[in-house]
Formats: C-alpha cells, structure tokens, sequence
C-alpha cells in the first residue's frame, strides 16, 4: 500500500532523521572542542552563548603541551593501546581458527564467556583483578594494564575472529591440499590473506577498546595516567578546559578510524564488534 | 592417467555410524565413472576417501598400482572441483589455476604454458586478469575446471560441480566436461544426486544406497536391466510401478494376481519364476509400459482403475490410477481419462520386472 | 581426517576448556566474596592464604548494612536501572518496528549511531554532557542519569528489536490483515506477542547495563551515589573490605539475570545484546 | 463465490518503474485460475493486488459486482494461502483457523463448527491443540489451506504454495487442492512459476510476462495452439525450436528456407502465409515432432545435423544437433544417434507454427 505521496514524505523523513542522528553524534563534540577553546569568563557568564560566540583563547590548549603531563600519559595510552591490540590477536587467532573448524560445543563456551565477561559489573571485577596484581606487584604497570585490558577485550576479538574464519568455507582449504600445499602452507597462502580484512577490522575494535579504557585503568593505576585517567582527574579538580582538551586528543584517533572502519562494517561483525 | 581400485572400503565414524559398508569397485583407465544416489548414500563421503580428505577406516584404495590409503591429498596427484568451486577469492583466475603448479615448484615457462593451454581449451583467455568475484557463475565453474586440468592429474574427481548452475547452463556444462574429459583421457569420478546428469555424462554409473553399491553398469542397462527394487524405482521419473502380489499356473503359463489383477506371464520370462510359483512377488513396470484404453472393453493383462493425480506435462500426461496400489502411467496429452473415473490400463507384460519381496533382486536378468 | 584416539583427546581437551573458561570466570566472583568476609589482619598478614584460610568475620557486611548508605544507593540504582529499562523499550520499539519494515537505509543509520555511541570514549562525551546538563539542571539528578543511559542503551536495544521484528516475516501480518484485523489489532495479537521473547531479552540486557554503569553515574552524581559509585567510593577511601560487600550485592542480580538470560542467547541477539 | 474481473490494471511504482501494464483479466464465478510466468512477470503483484496488498495505480478491480480497488484486504472478503503458509507461530493450528472467525466476531459455537469441518476436510483433526513447529512441511501447508476455507470467502488467492514442498508432496498437494477448490466451488487465483504445475492445476492458464499477459487459455490450447512464441518457448521442456528463415514460393506449396534446410509448408497452413512470401519468419517446432532417422537417406522434409549434447532421461532422450542453428529433438532412448555424428531430422510439418519475426505472433492459428 505505498503511493507516490507516501514515499516522497518518508524520504524527506529519513533526510530529517539522518540530519538529527548527525547534529546528536556531533554536537557534544563540538561542545567538547569549544569548552577546550573558551575563555573562563565567558564560559562562567550566566548568559554565555556556547558554540558559537566570544571569547575564544588557546591557554587552555597551551597548558595542557606545556604541562608535562600530556606526553607521558600519550606514550602510555599508545603503549598500552597498541600492545593489547598485538597481544589480542596473537593469542585470539589461533583459538579463534580452530573453534571455528570444530563446532557448536566451542562455540557455546566462547559465547557464553563473551556475554559473561560483558554483562558483569566492572567495578565488581575490578576490585578482585587489583586485589590480585597488588600481590603480584601489576597495579601501576604497563603490563598490568594490558593483562587487565586483555581480559575485556579477548572474547570479542575472538568472536570476531571466528565470524571472519568461519566465512571462509572448508573446501578452500581442501583445495588447497588437493592442489598439493600443507596445513601450514595454506594457512599462510589461503586461510591468512582471504582473512585480512577481518582481522584488521578486530585490530582496530580493539585498539579503540583499550584506547578509550577507563575503569580498570582507575583501578590499577596510581602514578602514571592514561590520557583517559587525565581527563577525569582535570574534571575532578575543577579544570574543566584541561579536561576538555584531552578528550578532544582522545576523540581524535577514534574518529579517523571510525571513518576507516565504517565502510567495512557489516552486521555480522559487530556481533562480536560492538563494544 | 591411472585406473582407480576400491577394495572393501569401509568409512565407520567416531561415534560408531558406519557410512560405507565395505565397497569393491573399479574404475578402468580413462574411464568416466558417476557415482549417484539419494542423499545420504555416502557417495561424497567415498568421493572424498579417494581424494584423501577423509580417512578410510580399512581396505584398500589403489591409483595405478599404489596403495594411497595413507598419502595426504598433495601426495595422491588428483585433482578435484568441489560442488562450491573453492576458487581462492584473492587470487586472479590466472593464479588460481597456477597455484597447484606453484605449490610444486614447477618452472614459470612451464606454469605459464599450461594455464595458458587450459584457458585455451576452456575459452578463458580473457578472465585470467579477474578476480574470482567478477566471473559469472558459469565461469567461475571453468575456472574450478582448468584449475584441475592444469595440474595433468591421476585422476579427476567431481563433487556435483554442477548444482549452483542454473538448467540451461548445467546442460552446457556437462557437455562440455564430458568433451574435457574424453580429450584428456584422463579417469574421472563424478559423483551427482542428479540421475539425468549421471545418465548422460556416465560411461559406466555406479548406484550406491546407504553406502552399499546397488548396481554398476551403462546407463540404458541401468534403466532396462535394473538389478534391484532399489535401482528400479531410483532410476526414471516417474518412478517404476511396483505392485505386490502372488505367482500361480494358469493353464501353462505362470500368471501374476492380487486382488485387484490377474496378468499374464510371458514364456521368456517363466523360466526363471518357476520356484516362486504361489509364493509372494513384486512385480514392476515403469509408467510408460502402461497405456490407458478407454474403450471400456475387458481384455488380457487390462486393468481397470479409477483415475486420480492427473499430471499434464504437454508432451504427455501422467495419470495416477488406482486399482489396489496406486499405479502411475505416463500417456499421451490427450488422452481423455478423468478424474475420477473408470480407466482401463494395459500391461505390456513383455517389459515386465520381477522382484524378491525380501532381497529386491530382480528375478529375470537370467 | 579423524580417528577415534582424536575424538576422545579433542573431548577432554574441550571439558578441560570448560573447567578454565569456569574457574577464570568464578574466580573473581569468589574472591570478591572473600574479601568481603576476610578479617583485616587476616587480609594484611604477608603470606595470608585468600580464598581458603582462616579469619573470617561478618564485621564488613554489618558496616554495610548498617551504616545507612546501602540503602537509598540500592534504591537509586533500582530505580534509575528500571526507568531507564522501560523508557528504552517504549521509545525503541515503535522506532525498531518501523525500520524492520522499512529498509537498508535506515538500518544503516541505526547501525552507524550505534557504532559510534559504542566506540566514541565515555569520558569525551561525558563531559559536554553534563556541562549541557548542568546548565539544564540535570546534575545530580535520576532523571540526568536515566537520560545519560538511555544515549548509551537506546542504539542498541533498537538493533536487537530491529533484529527481533525482521524476524516475523511481513507475510504473517499480511495474512492477519487478509484474515480481516486491522493494522493495531495486528500488532496487538500478532506481531507483539511473537516478538515477546526478544523484548525481554532486550529489556534483562538494558537493566544490567544500567545497574552496572559507572562513567556517566560518575560524572553525573554529586551527593547520593549509585551502587557502583558507592563501590567506587569505599575503595577510593581505603575502604576495601566495604567495597567487596557492595561489589558483590551488585553481581547477586547479574548471575541470576544472566543464568535466566543464558538460555536465550543466540548468536543473532548478541549483535546488539552484547556490551 | 464470486467472478474477479480484473480491468486495465495498471501497477507503477513511486521509482518509476510499471510492473503491470493495463492488463485484462475476468476469473469466471467458480474457475481454478493459474497465473504463470517467468520470474520478474509481475504474477504475484497482480496476485497481491487482487488481495488488496498492493496498491492498484490505475484501473477497475470487481469482485463480484463490487468495485474493491479501494477497500483494504480486510473487506474483500477474500482468503489468501502464501508461499512461506504464514502460520501464526504462537497459536494452535484451532486458533490459527480460529483467528478469522473470531476477528469476525463470529459466535463460538460457529466457529467451532467451521473449524473441526475444515480439520475433517483436511485430516487435520489429531493436529488441532499443536502448535506450528511441530507440524510437518505438508500439515502445514494444510494448516494454511485451512485458514482459507474455513472463511468461507468469495475467492481464494494462492501464491506459490507448494514451493516449499518436496515433489512427491507436491504432486500429493495438488490433488488435494483441485479437490477442495472443485467440492467448494469457490473461485480461486493460483500463482506458479512451475508450468507443470499450472497446466495440472488450472481450469485455464493465464501466461504472464513483463507485466503483460501473453495468452489466457486450458491447459492443452496453450501447448498446442500458442498464441505467440513467448508462449510457445515458455511452456513445454525442452523448448520449441524457434528456426529463423524465409518463405518462398516452391511449384505449388510455399517453402521454408534458410541456409541449412529446405522444407514444405503443408498446404492447411499456407492459406495464412501467403502474404509473408519472400518475407523473414519464424518456424516453430516442438522437440517431439521431429524424430531422427539414421538411414542416412535425404527425403522430403529431412535436414542433415551434427549431434552435439545428448541428454539421456531413461524413457527417451534429448538430442541437441546442430543444423544452423540447434535443434533439440525428442528421441527414443535407443536411438543409436552419437556425439559428433551426422543424423537425419525429420520434421513433422503438420504440426509447424509460423510466427512473426517482429510482434511474435502465430501466424498459422487463424
């Protein structure tokens, strides 16, 4: 029951919505950069015009390079970051590989750890986690972190791994064995590079993840902060520039790879791709 | 080029479930053999034991004259199209045929003369720049194709290569693998759930059941001379007629009766029924050894049945009659039988099969 | 390519599995528990056995309960988890319904905003947030934080109705409007009552991750916390023993939700239903 | 019970595009109609037009003495039986035949009574307390069947039911359905993309194609007589041969000839072809009336051929060969015709089409 009418109106309708989704996803991130570039005085003016209007000033930017702090918690969230995200995968694939050649059973198991390492209460978890790395003397480590940071993100990455091998049919490689190359020639010839795609689509899920971590962070840390730890620790004594300034450096990477990962996005991957 | 020898293969799984009960076939040099059956017959399951993609739980497998039960795939030099291609996605149809040659370390001239030669013989030459994406379906089953005849194996096997294709093409295709293979001279094993695609492509068909073989023999003796109730009824659409009932003399011949027939038995056929005179029998006849007479008149070996099922496919009807069993006759379109009423049908006993009750073996191949 | 011998090794291997993936699982949990029972000279003695051992006490848990923070916590958490549970089903479900009829468009939309919310950093969007919120009044306020939560679950419970609706093939409300019902009594007697398990599941998932959320609580919450906040809090303050009494009221309605939840689970769900 | 009188239908979509083209159609009160066509035909559009499902753009729709184009499909009065059954998963098969009734508000007593009728009808009776899933394939397609009749509607609209069957079910189905529809003597619409199954069902076919309705015909006129050779090459498999070639006078008798043949037109056609002397046309021939004749003795009417494909189905066999163009002939299985061979095709003028290289027309049907 669709006429012309209709479908003009539902077409301005998805404009409209589509134009909304956007002003909401962006405009706490415009709001985010201009409090980063706002003077005190206007933004604690009663009547202050906030996105757009006066009273614009760098210091804050300023002072946030010329503190010596940035540079250090930067190093760490990239460390951090990019080590999970090597660790998670190494150790994710070949699990990831072979539940996806073995069956349901496994498969269950990955699930059900997946979903339950995702609906338990993190202040809960944590609690326990730190309890443990004090006595392992982990709290306020790189590697502490990453452990922590690996907990989270391993089920996912190899949910999504499995998806991606899974989509690989049997006969492929049974071709290839036909065609005269070994388990380990294929994996490396056929398995791997049909792969990639899936895999650099885990990588950078994961990267995101632990770039953005904040919770196990709190816990584990006592010194040295990770750029999300900044923010909040600015925010908790009042300096709500400083603040906003790191997370405008936080959102950077994720936006550029927001924009790289849009386009291979697929439903089936944010099964295990979602946060 | 080599002959493939089945010898009490057996396939019996971890969980206990015996698939393959000990098969013995031969499959002669250059020969195009098609293994077919209903689902579940295991004719892939003894496909892939002679690739080597599952493990043979004992007997022997011999290609030429070697015992390869336990060669990995690479070592067995066969070459196999799988019934979803398996063409490596990130390759081009170029290096997809050139893989296995790669994988053997053979020389780039070398390589390059016989991709080159397939894409020739398979028309080709202009996808081998492609990816596996951009080919039509029918093109990517070519390249499933040369991929194998690349690598100038042993043997080829077939794993219903044809089944995503769509009719029009699938007929193509089978010709043109039939040509393929009748060139190269190479053994091949194909194995389909089609019995048209087996009859056409076959030199010789092997039937399989419930991983037992039922019958090995040319297609038109397939269909003239099944061995058993098994192949009667699997080979031919509409399927054979079968009927029950008792063998008895009547005068000097022996007659076929139930409750519903009495028909005659010709003298060629006697011969072999003598010991089951006034024992239970099945007798088959396929739909289009039944006409349909209409003229009402009672005769020798008329059967009179009330039409049901009237299938009109143009060229002919299929009738569904019922006298007793249900008995199906292929006719001609206009053929004037209506549902729901009376029809004569007349058994060409001459055509007649009959039937062991409990071992299905056909009683009159002498 | 299988043997028997590689059946029942590929068996115990899989039962071996299980048992770690449980014990990683349970682990936690059960020190948490400990923590919450364990003397403090118990807890500080170097060479103190945790799990098993000797110094339990019930001191801790008489704090909690009767030091009157418990329980206007455990109301607000409540509270804030079911509003924000039956708002996110009202809202989402017409939306989810009209997409699942519609089309790839706006499927694409949803699964961007989804995308997005999930992977933007809480501490980046928590600030602008409750600087707007601030200014509105919201601070500090339950329905400030149901509103925060419901940006944070809205997405998702959306994608699992979308995914719950698309699955009432279109021709079962075609055949009621054939069998004379209207498009509401359709609705009412059909489509509503099919989709019923996959809106439960929805609505079990937004509660957890409601109850369990701490960044935006934290952001939002000045004076009365949240039963994570309040974890969160105790610990800050040295409080540990207290903070593992709060962690685990906290995780008593997540086994029991996720063990009712366990049976429904299907990978399909998961695509939105997972964190 | 009631006529459904379809008058210049138009369907355009918001995009632009026109699936139905202004068709006429009257389903006589009582008639089994089949709608048939390729896929894309527009047939389950028109379907679903009829149903009140899709928007009519233009034109009259009667049901009865009813103009419907506007009443939702709630006031139609008429039931529909859809490809996937569209069994409400949450109900009992009582209540999935129930819910109609009860939105009617019908009394209890009446509904019961309907019900367990059309459960009796449809030996449905041990199935009524469970719920969908644990129905077979084939009791739910009975289900949905039931769902219909108990309404007691004005017509009865299928859209591929039995697609979802297997084929032995789905011979079984039919019968069943022709039964119900002639006992009711309800008027019923049934959409199939399966020829078989529209010249086996239907009172009379109505063919379809891009939206325009190629012949509306029973059964048998539809094979023999094609109104054009859209008709003629979509029902009947194999295809009729459609051979390209001139007319021209020859002594007394027109003839038809291209490069590769030479052949009569019998002299009850020619009336119709006299104006298309020395003209392009299309000769049309079904694979049955042309039989191959391996003597090797050129005669009147026989053109000389390679064979190419050669598809063996038990009962005969489908030989490709190639004379021009391909001709496909229906043979005996035993024809010794074989690939790359030489055979004989006798054409059986009598039974030629003669159609119009440009609207497609038959020529030869006066």
């Amino acid at each position: 029951m669709q006429g012309n009418r209709r479908g003009i109106w539902k077409l301005i309708l998805l404009y409209l919505s589509l134009g909304m989704v956007s002003l909401i996803i962006l405009y706490p991130i415009l709001l985010m950069l201009r409090i980063s570039l706002i003077s005190p005085e206007e933004f604690f003016r009663p009547d202050k015009a906030l996105l757009i209007g006066p009273g614009w000033t760098l210091e804050h930017w300023k002072g946030v390079f010329g503190s010596g702090l940035l540079w250090p918690a930067l190093y760490k969230s990239l460390y951090i970051a990019t080590v999970t995200t090597v660790m998670a995968v190494l150790l994710a694939a070949p699990a990831a590989y072979v539940i996806s050649r073995t069956g349901r059973r496994w498969k269950y198991i990955l699930i059900m750890s997946l979903f339950i390492s995702r609906m338990f209460p993190e202040v809960g978890i944590a609690l326990p986690v730190s309890v443990r790395f004090l006595s392992w003397n982990l709290v306020d480590t790189y590697l502490g972190i990453v452990l922590a940071h690996l907990i989270k993100v391993l089920p996912y990455v190899a949910w999504i791994l499995v998806g991606t091998f899974e989509a690989i049919p049997r006969s492929l490689e049974e071709a290839s064995f036909v065609d005269g190359a070994g388990k380990l020639a294929t994996l490396r010839r056929i398995v791997f590079p049909v792969s990639m795609p899936g895999i650099a689509v885990a990588a950078m899920l994961v990267w995101l993840e632990s770039w953005n971590e904040f919770t196990y962070a709190l816990y584990l840390t006592v010194s040295e902060n990770t750029l999300p730890l900044q923010t909040y620790y600015y925010l908790n004594r009042g300096g709500i520039f400083n603040s906003a300034a790191y997370a405008t450096i936080i959102t950077v990477p994720v936006i550029v790879m927001t924009f790289i990962l849009q386009r291979h996005l697929k439903a089936g991957m944010l099964a295990g791709g979602v946060k | 080029m080599a002959r493939v020898l089945l010898q009490k293969i057996r396939k019996k799984y971890t969980n206990g479930f015996e698939a393959v009960h000990g098969i013995d076939l031969e499959v002669a040099d250059g020969e195009f053999m098609v293994l077919v059956g209903p689902s579940g017959c295991a004719k892939s399951t003894t496909l892939r034991m002679v690739a080597g993609l599952e493990d043979i739980s004992s007997g022997d497998l011999l290609i030429g004259e070697r015992r390869v039960n336990d060669l990995s795939p690479s070592d067995r030099n066969i070459a196999m199209v799988f019934q979803d291609y398996a063409l490596y996605p990130h390759m081009s149809v170029y290096e997809n045929m050139a893989y296995g040659l790669r994988i053997r370390k053979y020389k780039r001239e070398e390589i390059d003369r016989r991709v080159k030669k397939a894409a020739g013989i398979l028309g080709l030459e202009e996808q081998l720049e492609r990816k596996p994406k951009a080919l039509s379906g029918g093109q990517r089953q070519r390249v499933a194709v040369g991929r194998a005849i690349v690598r100038e194996p042993d043997v080829f096997l077939f794993d219903e290569p044809l089944s995503n294709l769509d009719a029009k093409l699938r007929v193509h295709m089978r010709a043109e693998i039939i040509r393929i293979q009748k060139a190269l001279g190479t053994t091949m094993i194909y194995v389909t759930h089609d019995q048209v695609e087996a009859m056409t492509m076959g030199d010789r068909i092997c039937v399989l059941n419930s991983g037992r073989i039922m019958q090995v023999a040319a297609p038109l003796e397939l269909y003239d001379f099944p061995a058993n109730r098994f192949v009667a009824t699997f080979i031919g659409s509409p399927a054979m007629n079968i009927i029950r009932g008792q063998l008895k003399k009547d005068g000097n011949n022996l007659a076929f009766m139930n409750q519903t027939m009495k028909l005659t038995v010709p003298p060629g056929k006697s011969g072999f029924l003598e010991s089951y005179n006034g024992k239970e029998i099945d007798l088959g006849l396929r739909p289009e050894h039944i006409s349909i007479d209409m003229s009402g008149k009672a005769a020798a070996d008329v059967v009179t049945g009330e039409v049901g099922i009237i299938e009109l496919m143009g060229n002919e009807k299929i009738i569904h009659a019922v006298a007793g069993d249900t008995i199906i006759c292929r006719t001609d379109p206009h053929c004037r039988a209506e549902k729901g009423r009376p029809a004569g049908m007349v058994f060409n006993m001459d055509k007649a099969h009959f039937f062991d009750p409990e071992s299905g073996m056909n009683l009159t191949l002498g």
